[in-house]
């Protein structure tokens, strides 16, 4: 048992943190989030050169081949800095489903893009019926010789505006929510039927919905087996969770320290505003729902691989409600004790709150896993 | 011990129901069901067709112009409006400044300003809070010196909502700067915005819109006669004004109006098959809210009920806080029931042009917005964390 | 519209709040709970000399007719003084069923009685399975000629060690759970078969296990129709939920008041405790619970006569929740704000708090009333 | 970073699991998974078993025969034995007072207490609050003055828990009233209970069980060499005494214990044909109590992996906090699992003696009680005001 960091985690760590800190400031976030793209190339290819996109990729794709832990740290240090770049997306959720359950050749193919920041992917699960199943899947796959043809529409497809490629789920046999059934599949974005319209969310990252017309594969587009794909939407949702309890780790962390400063500046009534009990509470409340967040967050990332789907999806749904729960108090806690300054979009604090509520929509709020936990 | 409404309030209702129904525009109810920002012509026309109907300024004595409602029937109407969809009043003219103009207004200042008040023509601002001065409003900085037959005015404001629409402002400003107690040197002017020397900056708030000000003042030289009642009173008229319309702020006829919507909605989002209102984790948080607003509506004609009748006079204070409460809770449940839908961000949503192509479901675009801009109403007028101060206080704490 | 007492009903008030200050003292009520009826024959003998048995009952069987708001007002002090006499069980439920549905020789036969203080009832609908169900009656009746034969248990009976007459709930047709084959019969406690196992409850109240063996009674003890029951419990069961939703109200204004007084002696780090704002706080939150309880409860008494049974129900429904989570806030709150004091059983704080729990529990707690409020 | 445990502290584990359920005698454990009332021999047969097996101090020193565990042994085996339904240690002794001892005793005392509290032969109090002095301890008002060669003690100590079993106290008593600040003239003594001009009145507590006293001292004479360290620092022992093992505050393996009975219940228990635990209400808070369980267990492990190392040391503090809520959520949930079968009083549930006619089903006799008593977690030890207190200081505040 040890919760120590290793010496590649200070070093990816201290490395993310410099980066937010030196090219990513508030004023430079807002001028990237205002671009038409709404996120920035030359980030992206910081990223790359700094190896933060190859983690965990293996070595012979070009990645370092480390643990989710190791990108549990970066995470972090992106969620201190509110980075909205398509991060979880491409590296995490698309990187590592391709990682897991790609061929040789759809790895060669996809890998060493990623690592080296010139490719960038995202898995297009949801649609505007299923809500938080993964298993509701009303866009289908029909074999046609050599090829299968996809149609449908993918709703709030994270980073799907900036994806090069798509990982699709897709119906190749029962009915709209059987779990099997299901295939994922790999489309180029400029394949033709295939029609992105991007838009930023509210938080300031972006999504897209996806509409697929008569698209055409070939078979090895497939990704894993046929019919069997549920389990590895499943699988890089899970990614998808452990990564943003992390990510809300770093977001919680900066807010309260910004809260925590206001309450000592902020002068009313003759005195800091955190001289009030009620107030000092109320930010005590705040710290120890990022204390329970943190250990809940390090539980994921330690489960993300767990071989035991169970007791994956227990751990990460655990994480998922505690974060969602955390979220809360220190987000909402956070714009109370700011008053009337928490509520302008020229102030950070707002940026973090509004990401929380994000977070804590994303793959499942806290009733749907709660559910799931009780179910696993 | 009677709980029915006697037959006259229901007659009334009706009245006015069927007059809302009959005169709000469209387009207007359907920004406000839908919780769409209003342009100002939205308020203006809306205001214009009250006030055709007499009923433009519930809350005012009949002498000056008012309706001479009893105050059920004030608390009804604006209930009536806000179920059905009329935009809110403007408040700070009708609500909040006149009752000062009734209490020390000059017979000039209230022949001129009262009726223009009434039709929007003028259209009040409220310039109070400061930088450092939120929650503490007597350390207000901003000062009025009188050179001759003009107060110069210097200094910023800051929360001034709907300045950007407005044509007036009425504003405290420190008057005598070595009184003895900071309350003590505060006066109250109005004046019209279009002066030299004002700049309004926009503040942008988290739902990406334009609802309030900072507002600058820079050797801004206003009448006289532009001071309200006495020199350095300006104090006890702004609370006066702050006290203004106890009914109202618990905002039920919004919050019914919102629970409807949040019914609605959750009817028609499916989780595995079954409406997400009939979940029980969902139906029981929506049938919590509805008991407290069920209680919440209660207490309010409780208040009414008791008005003038040695009632304690913390009611308010507390409706206030459970109103607020209800408030961010509607807005917290209708993001959950939409889910991912929630996501998008659609400004074109917000403003009723994108109803053509909304990214999800028509309802959904705009409920993030409103979750995040309804977590000031916990702050503003007084946040709620002073409101139990003064609850306490009464308590004898 | 009008929320000021009647003439009627200051009386009542006074009446009853004299009587609970000059009769039962903290001391006095320990006393009548130590000694083995757990109740006083004196104080039920005074509350029929002073009228407040026959509140409702029918002039013409010496109660004097009045309506449910003013029986509201002597349980709001009943719950001041904590009154721990069978007044719900017997005049509430009992008295209001039987004025609703008897005969009228069952009326002539048992009203009278009640009003005069000498007959105690009691409405024995619970079973050991049935948890909040009403319509969960094992027990049977059996028609044998002139008679129907009684078998089954009849769990945590309120009033039931004091009863005189039970009022029994039994299947007279169909399966354990269907609302339809409910009848209602009076039992005499002494009858052949009857075992009343008589015990304290946790607040000081008394209740009990009744085991009906071969029970004969007359067919003219059937209250009401026959099979037809169900509707006749639900109706007692609402009056005495909106009895102990005003009864509450005296338990928690009488509470905070006590805990009002407690912030404002109790010293220590040099000042009332009462001088700190997370207390304040606290207390405010207490009192404003209190005032969201009585809207409610005023709402329960104006719908027990309801004649549309689903806005009935609503409204009932409604206050149960209210009070049941208004009693947590100012039940726990007030053992908090007392510290140790607050947990001994020789200060009156804790019984308030136990009386609450008991409330909250009695025909049904939150969840159950928040499904019920739903589906009605 | 890494979450699993070493080897060597599973087969530690299964270690000790084996020996609690081979040595535990069953009709203790039957008491404790059931939570009735432990008699004092009951305490005493256990404490003497781990003695046996040189387990009975487990946060000891090895010097002074404590078994040499490291932090987490000690954490993983109090959670064991918490677990299997083992009584909780009497913690006055051991605990508490053995750390002072270790720190500032005398050799004398050293050797003549350790080992008589070892095997609770000493079953010592804590004599701290008074009546005036709860949460403001330093107030305390009990004086002990030297005449000789004896100390002479008056005053009145209140929350003596045990004292009905006890044998000896320790206890806190002013012996410079003088002293510039309340905290500097107290002293701390050691003594047995059965000396003259003691009296113990039993507190009876809203469980209905006698778990606590006050004790009334009326000249009472203790030799010279019963104090413990130097007159007037006792404040300071005070403090390290109260800040004993900071990780078995959390009661996680209680808790666990307590949930895992909760499922139980809740699993036999039938809504409308359904068990409790499947219901989607009671379901979801049952797993938001569980997850609320795995956060603190993890925070524990993170405290103890720490330890020592720039900690900044208020994790203590709020795994007490949330401990605590915990400790009473599982009761809250406990009672609501049972619904009307919580409302008999059956003080002999709570002795365990009417289990052979329990007035409803043979889990339920004790639940009141227990949720009742329960509220105590949140005030003793520090209430959970006086913890975030601590916390906001800790935070600059």
């Amino acid at each position: 048992m040890d919760f120590a960091l290793t010496e590649t985690q200070h070093l990816l760590q201290d490395t993310a943190n410099r980066l937010v800190r030196e090219r990513y400031g508030f004023e430079e976030r807002k001028k990237i989030l205002a671009s038409p793209a709404g996120s920035s190339p030359e980030l992206w290819a910081s990223f790359a050169e700094l190896g933060l996109l190859g983690i965990e990729i293996a070595e012979r794709f070009g990645g370092s081949e480390g643990g989710f832990h190791d990108l549990a740290v970066v995470l972090d240090a992106f969620g201190r800095g509110l980075v909205a770049e398509p991060f979880v997306p491409t590296v995490v959720m698309g990187a590592g489903l391709i990682s897991r359950a790609g061929s040789e050749a759809q790895k060669a193919a996809i890998l060493p893009g990623v690592a080296a920041g010139t490719l960038k992917l995202a898995l297009a699960y949801g649609e505007r019926r299923s809500r938080y199943s993964l298993n509701h899947v009303e866009t289908t796959a029909k074999a046609d010789g050599d090829f299968y043809v996809i149609d449908g529409q993918k709703s709030v497809v994270l980073g799907g505006d900036a994806a090069d490629q798509l990982i699709v789920s897709a119906r190749t046999a029962g009915k709209a929510t059987d779990p099997d059934g299901i295939s994922l599949f790999l489309v180029e974005r400029g394949a033709a039927g295939v029609a992105i319209r991007g838009y930023p969310t509210v938080d300031g990252t972006r999504a897209a919905e996806v509409t697929l017309t008569g698209v055409r594969v070939a078979k090895t587009a497939l990704l894993g087996s046929e019919d069997q794909g549920l389990g590895l939407v499943d699988y890089a949702v899970d990614r998808g969770i452990a990564a943003m309890c992390n990510e809300a780790l770093g977001v919680m962390a900066a807010l309260n320290e910004l809260t925590l400063e206001y309450l000592k500046t902020r002068v009313q009534f003759g005195r800091p505003i955190g001289k009030f009990q009620v107030l000092q509470h109320r930010m005590v409340d705040m710290e120890m729902a990022l204390e329970q967040a943190k250990s809940m967050a390090i539980l994921a990332a330690a489960h993300v691989k767990d071989g035991d789907p169970r007791s994956r999806a227990k751990a990460i749904s655990a994480a998922k409600v505690q974060i969602g729960k955390s979220g809360q108090v220190v987000g909402r806690g956070a714009i109370q004790l700011h008053g009337g300054i928490g509520m302008t979009e020229e102030y950070i604090a707002a940026h973090f709150f509004k990401r929380l509520t994000a977070i804590e929509i994303c793959f499942g709020d806290i009733d749907h896993h709660l559910a799931r936990f009780a179910r696993s | 011990m009677d709980l029915t409404y006697p037959d006259e309030a229901k007659s009334f209702a009706d009245e006015v129901r069927a007059f809302v129904r009959e005169k709000l525009p469209h387009a207007i109810r359907d920004k406000v069901m839908n919780g769409r920002e209003l342009e100002r012509d939205d308020n203006v026309a809306w205001q214009r067709i009250l006030h055709a109907r007499g009923w433009a300024t519930p809350a005012w004595p009949a002498e000056y112009g008012g309706p001479g409602w009893t105050t059920l029937q004030r608390h009804m109407f604006a209930e009536i409006l806000s179920e059905e969809g009329a935009p809110a009043f403007i408040p700070f003219g009708q609500e909040m400044l006149a009752p000062v103009l009734f209490a020390v207004g000059s017979r000039e200042q209230q022949q001129h300003f009262l009726p223009r008040i009434a039709t929007l023509e003028y259209w009040f601002c409220q310039g109070f809070s400061e930088p450092g001065a939120g929650s503490d409003l007597a350390s207000l900085k901003t000062r009025a010196v009188l050179e001759g037959d003009q107060w110069v005015i210097n200094g910023q404001k800051m929360w001034t909502s709907t300045a950007q629409n407005g044509t007036h402002i009425f504003l405290l400003a420190r008057t005598d700067p070595a009184a003895p107690k900071p309350q003590m040197g505060i006066s109250m002017f109005i004046f019209p915005l279009a002066v030299p020397g004002i700049t309004v900056r926009p503040i942008i708030t988290m739902d990406g819109e334009h609802h309030t000000n900072e507002v600058f003042f820079e050797d801004v030289r206003v009448p006289k006669d532009a001071i309200i009642g006495e020199p350095n009173k300006g104090w006890d008229y702004a609370k006066l004004l702050l006290g203004h319309e106890r009914t109202t702020i618990a905002r039920v006829g919004q919050s019914k109006r919102q629970l409807k919507r949040l019914k609605k909605i959750a009817g028609e989002e499916m989780v595995d098959g079954v409406p997400l209102l009939e979940t029980p984790s969902f139906r029981d948080k929506v049938a919590a809210l509805e008991i407290e607003l069920m209680s919440l509506d209660l207490s309010v004609l409780r208040m009414i009920a008791g008005e003038g009748k040695n009632a304690p006079g913390n009611e308010a204070n507390m409706v206030k806080i459970k109103g607020s409460e209800i408030q961010q809770r509607v807005t917290e449940l209708l993001v959950e029931a939409v889910g991912p839908a929630a996501l998008p961000y659609d400004r074109a949503a917000m403003h009723g042009a994108g109803s053509e192509d909304p990214i999800g479901p028509d309802y959904a675009g705009t409920l993030a917005a409103s979750y995040f801009m309804t977590r000031v109403v916990t702050i503003y007028g007084g946040s709620n964390e002073i409101q139990r101060n003064i609850l306490a206080k009464s308590l004898g704490l």
